[in-house]
């Protein structure tokens, strides 16, 4: 195997003080398979958004075949036959498949008229030609995440691209997907193709890659060749410590029924469609109930619903007995925790102050956060309240002014906890809660979990995550099509059981 | 009291460029400035409240004498005249007395001359020799916005058509607006399509367009505040002048010679020729029989045997 | 102070650039800046005119910017201004009270005029979910010709030559001290009020946040639509109280024109100074004085309006590109400080 | 007949500034810009139009340098809100008071008058008469003998459409504001397609001041753009951007306009001029309604 691209002593400064890449030096081989690992913010994207032009480097040089490049665009990286899919899916979702796939590449006729069935019939091709099952007509707004992750690397292939850059693809996909995107990785490195991947989920990269670099905040430790390492390893080469996985809910006895949901409807008011139907269950003092689902199966609704963003056509949510379904954000707010998957839109303002994003609900709730009858902030209680969660939660700031932003996704995670939990609601609602966080954070997050269980609070987590179901939870509710398929105790279940109600919902089980 | 005469201001309300009433005075400003050697400024207040007073003061400590256009700021003028007795103020087209009773008016019967171009119109669109011109006994006239001055010229107008033909009716418009000369022009046509053969524009800037939509229509409109009849030639009859830069002038030699009367207040008609109709320059679209019967109604405004009703705006 | 140094800078920049065209004109640039600040600055009667003419652009732009920065494209400071000026013009021409109470009451109803239009573009949003932006938009507009329809006829003071309402009853007008105008005073406590409104009160946390990401706001608790309802009110009272402020300092009368451009500067003001609460009194008062210096320029140097006019967009674009821009050379000289550190 | 053939030719000639620069800042709409400069870009048209044609003694020049004109404001948006980051808004608002500001400047130095210049040396665009469709009743007075300009509006409507909806440019232009960084990673400048959008804004808004200057009149005055760049905007955000709706909203706006005149006999001139903000406002409520039966929270 020849070096194929040789990255030499790349430095990537974030001003004021992140040093993203810290004389960062790599190769990649041709038709490999490389994972990148590391912890949150140790540089993995960064690295990956310099070598595809998205962002400069301060010093330091990339090599391809040899050649030392520098890429001021996508476009240029695109040329050389570099392709990026990213952490975040960055598709136009009002337009069609064809539409995302050919654009940059449009095959034209007269005047620049886009010649439609042409390109139809390229994208058409390219689905055949690697087996993807997409249709190319399809609005990418209606199509599944895991769909349109084929979409973001087919739209790379159809750019004949040589080098595929993933960023933690598998993030977004149910248990049964993975293998299916991993055989038609396999094959395309099998086709000379060389993959970058990134990913949190170790137990993948091992199966998947051919070699594996770990970053530990910004420094490279080491590359590494797959089969010579076990997850255990590589676990604690990215963190420095050991780290286990074992399933840590103990079965307490579950308490008196906190929530109870009944018959919760919700029909979509453009297609008509059930978002969700006849939704009932109920959640138990210091029980940890898991929602299984792939992504677009009414998980989004259902919170929605119950954090009273949008009403439900019909059905009742109580919680210790209060009916709240009429009721407004704040009053549920009373009796309800929440923490969102959505960190930047729903979890936190990102340009106000850390102090600023503690503080949201506590101000409405406790009067201890305000003055003259509740008109005035106490500014110096904020501050404490701050400072208390930044020791309790043991999040990495400078200062509590500084904008939250400035911290890394995961300490944003552990200051938003910090807030939910804080609260003292009987019921706490954690939708995707470790979503793209490392594995030290996730584990931090799930004792959390644990924690507030064992404070008799009722916990309801939705997950995309099984092993995270399973190594967490009392029972498991598995939303498909809108509906709960099956209601499971998680000790009596295992994952490809639920997998596969995921994926068929009840009535083929 | 001797007053300096080296320097003088002229101090508006509004702004230059309305191609009639403020740039007439700016007119005589440059005349003061190019043939008598004077140190001129203008200051435009651009309709804006809290320059006015400020300028005011700015302009008693540059200068001894002051013309000024104080609409709506009267009060603001009787002020400063009390407290500077010993300048002079001109105030022009309006009257303003103060306590120590210092400040010159010139007040400009506008309504003279409109008359004039009233007749002038009446007998356009009763004329058969006139090409183009229908039977129809409708004049029209193109207002900025409803003011009392527009409305003063547009009452005499009126009134001019009706001593010629009791049975002429006037169609008026106002946009509102004086700069939006697009809008001026679609208003002329409607007036046209109404059937008016001739419309007086009282529009400033906005007016152009209703010169031009004659020209396209092959119909004729009269011009106001300074000579616009070359400007869309063959159709614009006549203009009803208004003439500030003449009227400074006029009351800057009184001044010079000592023969002014502070306090006093003139009254600028058609005698005066500040304000009139005039016809040159117009092609000689208008059979000369029209331009005779003007001479001969003005003789008999100046004469005083035909008293012009003054417009008093309620 | 590291803001006020950028912001300085960008200001020196952009009269760098209005001096070459100065200069392409054949204007003395020296002389030409000499006088737009010896106008406005060099007595105490020059200053204190900037001060009251800085009124109506502080309070408009502190309309704006509690708008813009709480989430409600309020653009209707024009309108609200102009409503709120007939407001305390019909009250100080009906109403006569005493000065002690005239005044608050005329300052009231000046800001209830304002409240009302903008509350209208409000509730228009509220139940029709019309976009605000284009409803004050137009209520500018319909607020315009109403209030010229208002003193062409109803409040039209009998033989004017302009269209006008006669003077408001004495006790209505703001006192001068000296050459002070009292108006002042009232623009530097709305200022302290909306200022501890916003920055310390739970509302202005809220609005605040809401400004930067509604979503999250909501489900914290905050009452989007309240707030929405209460920014709108207290904007649309601002600019009203500078209305009725120009009103009651000025010529005690409404007449044609008044405001100018008052409201659409104040907009101005606020986006140059970022829709921060200070800076928008700072800058009210920073074009205060380029507007009221301009009046120099014209009588020393004549140097005509237009080009302040020119100098003044050349301004904003010049002072908020430098920002953007001195940010990028701060975090340059970061980046190599720090590469250095790595290193050694 | 006379009067209903007049309203309907007054409409069309009030549409067709608005239309040409509400389909330019349709272009910019959808490349994501909020681009509230198309009054000034219009004015500057409208100067340099006049500018052009007098100096130049054609129409054709005068065009040519009305579009120039409009460009040169579209080239200091590009450096203040492309090249240097410069909030969009606040471009917009510098540039019309820059617009405003130069034009009349310019006005008292060359043409040393302030105001309003209007002078028979200007050549004005030409009407275009159709010898053969003007013996059809009424609608023969409708098509033949309108201004060269309000065709090219017409076809201007009909190539926006074509151009947004189905050529390659279009694609990218309508990526380039729903996502720009995933255009960009498409290996398409999203800068880029924004600074096209601007030009050809400017473009078709400097079309549009031709048409006031040299067209529907013959002169420039001081802002004679008089507000039309900020009804436009409202017209494409009306329609979200959609070159066929813009039209009618134009053809709407344009026949308050005239409505607003004719009505004067029987209401006080401010409130019928009132008439095409209150028509907007309406326009406003029903599409404002539509959306919100179908909208979805969040
Ligand atoms: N516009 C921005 N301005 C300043 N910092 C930014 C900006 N965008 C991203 N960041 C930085 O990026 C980080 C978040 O980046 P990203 O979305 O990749 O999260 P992450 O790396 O996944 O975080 P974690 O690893 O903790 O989960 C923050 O630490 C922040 O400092
Ligand atoms: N645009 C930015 N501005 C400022 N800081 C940034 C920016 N992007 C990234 N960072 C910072 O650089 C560091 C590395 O970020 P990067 O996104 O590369 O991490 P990562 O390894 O991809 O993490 P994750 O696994 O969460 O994606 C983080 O500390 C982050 O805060
Ligand atoms: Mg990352
Ligand atoms: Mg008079």
């Amino acid at each position: 195997m020849s070096e194929l691209i040789e990255i030499r002593n790349l430095v990537k400064i974030f001003p004021p003080n992140v040093i993203a890449l810290n004389d960062v030096s790599v190769y990649f081989h041709e038709g490999e398979i490389h994972a990148l690992i590391g912890e949150n913010g140790a540089g993995k994207s960064t690295l990956m958004k310099i070598l595809y032009g998205m962002q400069p480097a301060d010093s330091g040089q990339i090599l391809i075949n040899g050649k030392t490049v520098q890429f001021a665009n996508p476009g240029e990286a695109i040329a050389a036959r570099i392709g990026m899919v990213h952490q975040e899916i960055l598709l136009i979702n009002e337009y069609t498949v064809w539409e995302n796939v050919v654009l940059g590449m449009e095959p034209v006729g007269l005047f620049h008229r886009i010649d439609r069935d042409k390109a139809r019939q390229q994208v058409r091709t390219k689905i055949d030609e690697f087996q993807f099952n997409l249709d190319p007509d399809a609005r990418v707004a209606d199509l599944s995440v895991a769909a349109r992750q084929k979409v973001e690397i087919l739209k790379l292939l159809f750019r004949n691209v040589s080098i595929l850059i993933l960023d933690e693809p598998t993030a977004v996909l149910t248990p049964q997907e993975i293998p299916q995107l991993f055989d038609e990785l396999r094959r395309l490195r099998d086709d000379g193709h060389t993959i970058l991947f990134i990913s949190h989920h170790l137990d993948e990269v091992i199966e998947l890659s051919d070699r594996i670099t770990v970053l530990r905040k910004g420094q490279k430790v080491a590359t590494i060749d797959t089969k010579d390492v076990t997850e255990k390893m590589l676990a604690e080469m990215m963190v420095g410590r050991e780290v286990i996985f074992d399933k840590i809910k103990d079965g307490i006895p579950p308490g008196v029924a906190v929530l109870d949901c009944q018959n919760i409807s919700l029909r979509s008011p453009i297609t008509n469609k059930m978002l969700l139907q006849n939704i009932s269950f109920q959640v138990h003092a210091s029980e940890i109930v898991g929602i299984a689902g792939v992504e677009g199966n009414g998980q989004l609704e259902l919170v929605e619903v119950m954090m009273g963003l949008r009403a439900a056509d019909q059905g009742s949510l109580k919680i210790n007995g209060s009916d709240l379904s009429g009721s407004s954000i704040l009053e549920r707010r009373k009796f309800m925790a929440f923490v969102s998957q959505d960190r930047s839109r729903m979890g936190a303002c990102l340009t106000a102050s850390i102090k600023e994003n503690v503080i949201m609900t506590h101000h409405k709730l406790n009067s201890a956060f305000t003055k003259s009858a509740g008109f005035i902030l106490d500014f110096a209680h904020a501050a404490s309240f701050a400072e208390q969660i930044r020791k309790t939660f043991d999040v990495q700031l400078n200062s509590i002014e500084d904008e939250m932003r400035s911290l890394s996704g995961g300490n944003q995670q552990k200051v938003i906890l910090g807030r939910e939990l804080s609260l003292d609601a009987p019921f706490v609602l954690l939708d995707q809660p470790t979503r793209g966080l490392d594995v030290g954070s996730i584990e931090y997050v799930h004792h959390q979990i644990i924690q507030m269980s064992h404070d008799n609070r009722a916990i309801l987590l939705i997950s995309a995550d099984l092993e995270e179901l399973f190594r967490i939870t009392d029972r498991i509710l598995v939303l498909h099509r809108g509906e709960i398929v099956a209601d499971l105790v998680t000790d009596d279940t295992n994952i490809t059981e639920v997998g596969y109600l995921m994926l068929e919902g009840a009535d083929h089980a | 009291t001797a007053i300096n005469l080296d320097k003088a201001v002229y101090l508006i309300n509004g702004s230059l460029g309305d191609n009639s009433f403020y740039d007439s005075g700016q007119a005589g400003m440059d005349i003061l400035k190019n043939e008598y050697g004077m140190d001129t400024r203008t200051i435009e207040c651009g309709f804006d409240a809290g320059q006015y007073e400020p300028s005011l003061e700015a302009a008693v400590h540059f200068a001894d004498l002051i013309f000024v256009i104080s609409y709506g700021f009267e009060d603001i003028l009787a002020e400063y005249a009390d407290e500077y007795p010993e300048k002079v103020f001109v105030n022009l087209d309006t009257v303003v007395e103060n306590e120590a009773k210092t400040i010159i008016n010139v007040d400009y019967i506008e309504e003279e001359s409109a008359f004039l171009a009233g007749i002038v119109a009446a007998l356009v669109t009763t004329s058969d020799e006139i090409p183009n011109v229908n039977p129809e006994k409708l004049i029209g006239a193109v207002g900025g916005d409803t003011d009392p001055v527009v409305d003063s010229f547009i009452f005499a107008y009126a009134n001019g058509a009706k001593y010629i033909d009791p049975e002429i009716k006037n169609e008026t418009k106002y946009l509102g607006d004086w700069v939006d000369s697009a809008k001026g022009k679609q208003a002329a046509l409607q007036l046209y399509d109404l059937g008016a053969d001739v419309v007086f524009q009282v529009a400033a800037a906005a007016g152009m367009g209703v010169l031009q939509a004659s020209g396209e229509r092959n119909l004729y409109s009269i011009g106001v505040d300074t000579n616009q009849n070359s400007l869309v030639p063959g159709h614009v009859v006549a203009s009803d002048i208004k003439d500030i830069g003449m009227s400074i002038l006029n009351v800057y030699k009184s001044i010079a010679d000592g023969s002014y009367t502070p306090g006093e207040t003139l009254n600028y008609g058609l005698e005066s020729k500040a304000v009139d109709v005039v016809f040159e320059e117009n092609n000689d679209v208008l059979p000369q029989s029209i331009i005779d019967k003007v001479s001969e109604v003005r003789d008999l405004i100046i004469s005083g045997e035909l008293e012009v009703e003054r417009y008093v705006a309620e | 102070m590291r803001n006020f140094i950028i912001n300085l800078a960008g200001i020196l920049i952009a009269f760098l650039l209005g001096a070459i065209v100065m200069l392409f004109q054949h204007y003395n640039p020296v002389e030409t800046y000499g006088a737009l600040f010896g106008y406005s600055l060099e007595n105490m009667y020059s200053f204190m005119t900037v001060l009251k003419n800085a009124v109506p652009l502080v309070l408009t732009g502190l309309s704006a910017s509690v708008a813009f920065a709480s989430g409600p494209v309020n653009l209707g400071q024009p309108g609200q201004l102009l409503i709120g000026a007939l407001f305390a013009t019909i009250g100080g021409l009906y109403v006569d009270l005493p000065a002690p109470l005239m005044i608050p009451f005329l300052i009231l109803l000046s800001m209830l005029g304002g409240a009302i239009w903008s509350g209208l573009a409000g509730l228009m949003k509220q139940f029709f979910n019309m976009d605000e932006y284009i409803t004050t938009l137009m209520l500018n507009m319909i607020a315009d010709l109403l209030t010229f329809w208002a003193i062409s006829f109803p409040l039209f003071e009998k033989k004017a030559n302009h269209p006008q309402t006669p003077r408001i009853f004495r006790s209505g007008w703001m006192p001068k001290i000296g050459d002070f105008n009292t108006s002042v005073i009232v623009m530097l406590l709305a200022f302290a009020v909306v200022w501890f409104i916003f920055y310390r009160t739970v509302s202005g946390y809220e609005w605040r946040i809401s400004g930067k990401n509604s979503l999250f706001a909501r489900l914290g608790g905050v009452q989007i639509e309240k707030n929405y309802m209460r920014v709108m009110l207290l904007t649309g009272a601002l600019a009203g109280l500078s209305g009725g402020l120009i009103i009651m300092a000025g010529p005690h009368r409404f007449i044609k024109g008044l405001g100018a451009n008052y409201a659409w500067d104040g907009i101005m003001v606020s986006m140059v100074a970022n829709n921060a609460i200070v800076g928008t009194l700072l800058y009210g008062i920073f074009f205060s004085i380029l507007q009221t210096g301009s009046l120099g320029m014209e009588l020393v140097t004549q140097v005509p309006s237009e080009l302040v006019t020119v100098l003044q967009a050349v301004i904003v674009l010049v002072v908020v590109a430098s920002r953007g821009y001195f940010d990028m050379i701060l975090k340059q000289i970061l980046t190599r400080r720090k590469m250095k550190e790595r290193t050694s | 007949m006379n009067v209903i053939i007049g309203l309907i030719n007054g409409m069309i000639s009030s549409a067709t500034p608005l239309l040409l620069s509400a389909l330019g800042g349709s272009l910019t709409f959808y490349a994501g810009i909020f681009n509230i400069a198309m009054e000034g870009m219009m004015l500057s048209g409208a100067f340099f139009a006049v500018l052009g044609s007098y100096f130049l003694h054609s129409w054709v020049a005068g065009i040519i340098c009305g579009i120039l004109g409009a460009l040169l404001m579209a080239l200091i948006f590009i450096l203040f809100s492309i090249v240097l980051k410069v909030d969009e808004f606040v471009t917009g608002v510098g540039l019309n008071m820059f617009s405003l500001g130069l034009t009349t400047y310019l006005l008292r130095q060359i043409f040393s008058v302030k105001g309003a210049f209007t002078n028979p040396g200007i050549v004005s665009v030409p009407r275009i008469h159709l010898p053969f469709l003007e013996s059809i009743p009424f609608l023969g007075k409708i098509i033949s003998g309108q201004n060269l300009i309000v065709w090219l509006a017409l076809i201007a409507t009909i190539v926006c459409n074509f151009v947004v909806f189905r050529t390659q440019f279009g694609l990218r232009l309508r990526a380039a504001g729903y996502n720009r960084t995933c255009l960009d990673t498409s290996g398409v400048s999203s800068n880029r397609i924004q600074a096209i959008s601007l030009i050809i804004c400017a473009v078709l808004c400097g079309l549009a001041g031709s048409f006031l200057s040299l067209g529907y009149v013959t002169l420039f005055s001081e802002n004679m753009s008089a507000g039309r760049g900020w009804i436009s905007l409202a017209a494409v955000i009306l329609v979200s951007g959609k070159p066929l709706g813009i039209a009618l909203v134009s053809l709407i706006f344009g026949l308050a306009d005239g409505l607003g005149l004719y009505l004067q006999a029987s209401l006080p001139s401010q409130f019928t001029a009132m008439l095409p903000y209150v028509a907007t406002l309406i326009a406003l409520f029903f599409y404002s309604m539509k959306s919100i039966n179908t909208k979805v929270e969040i």
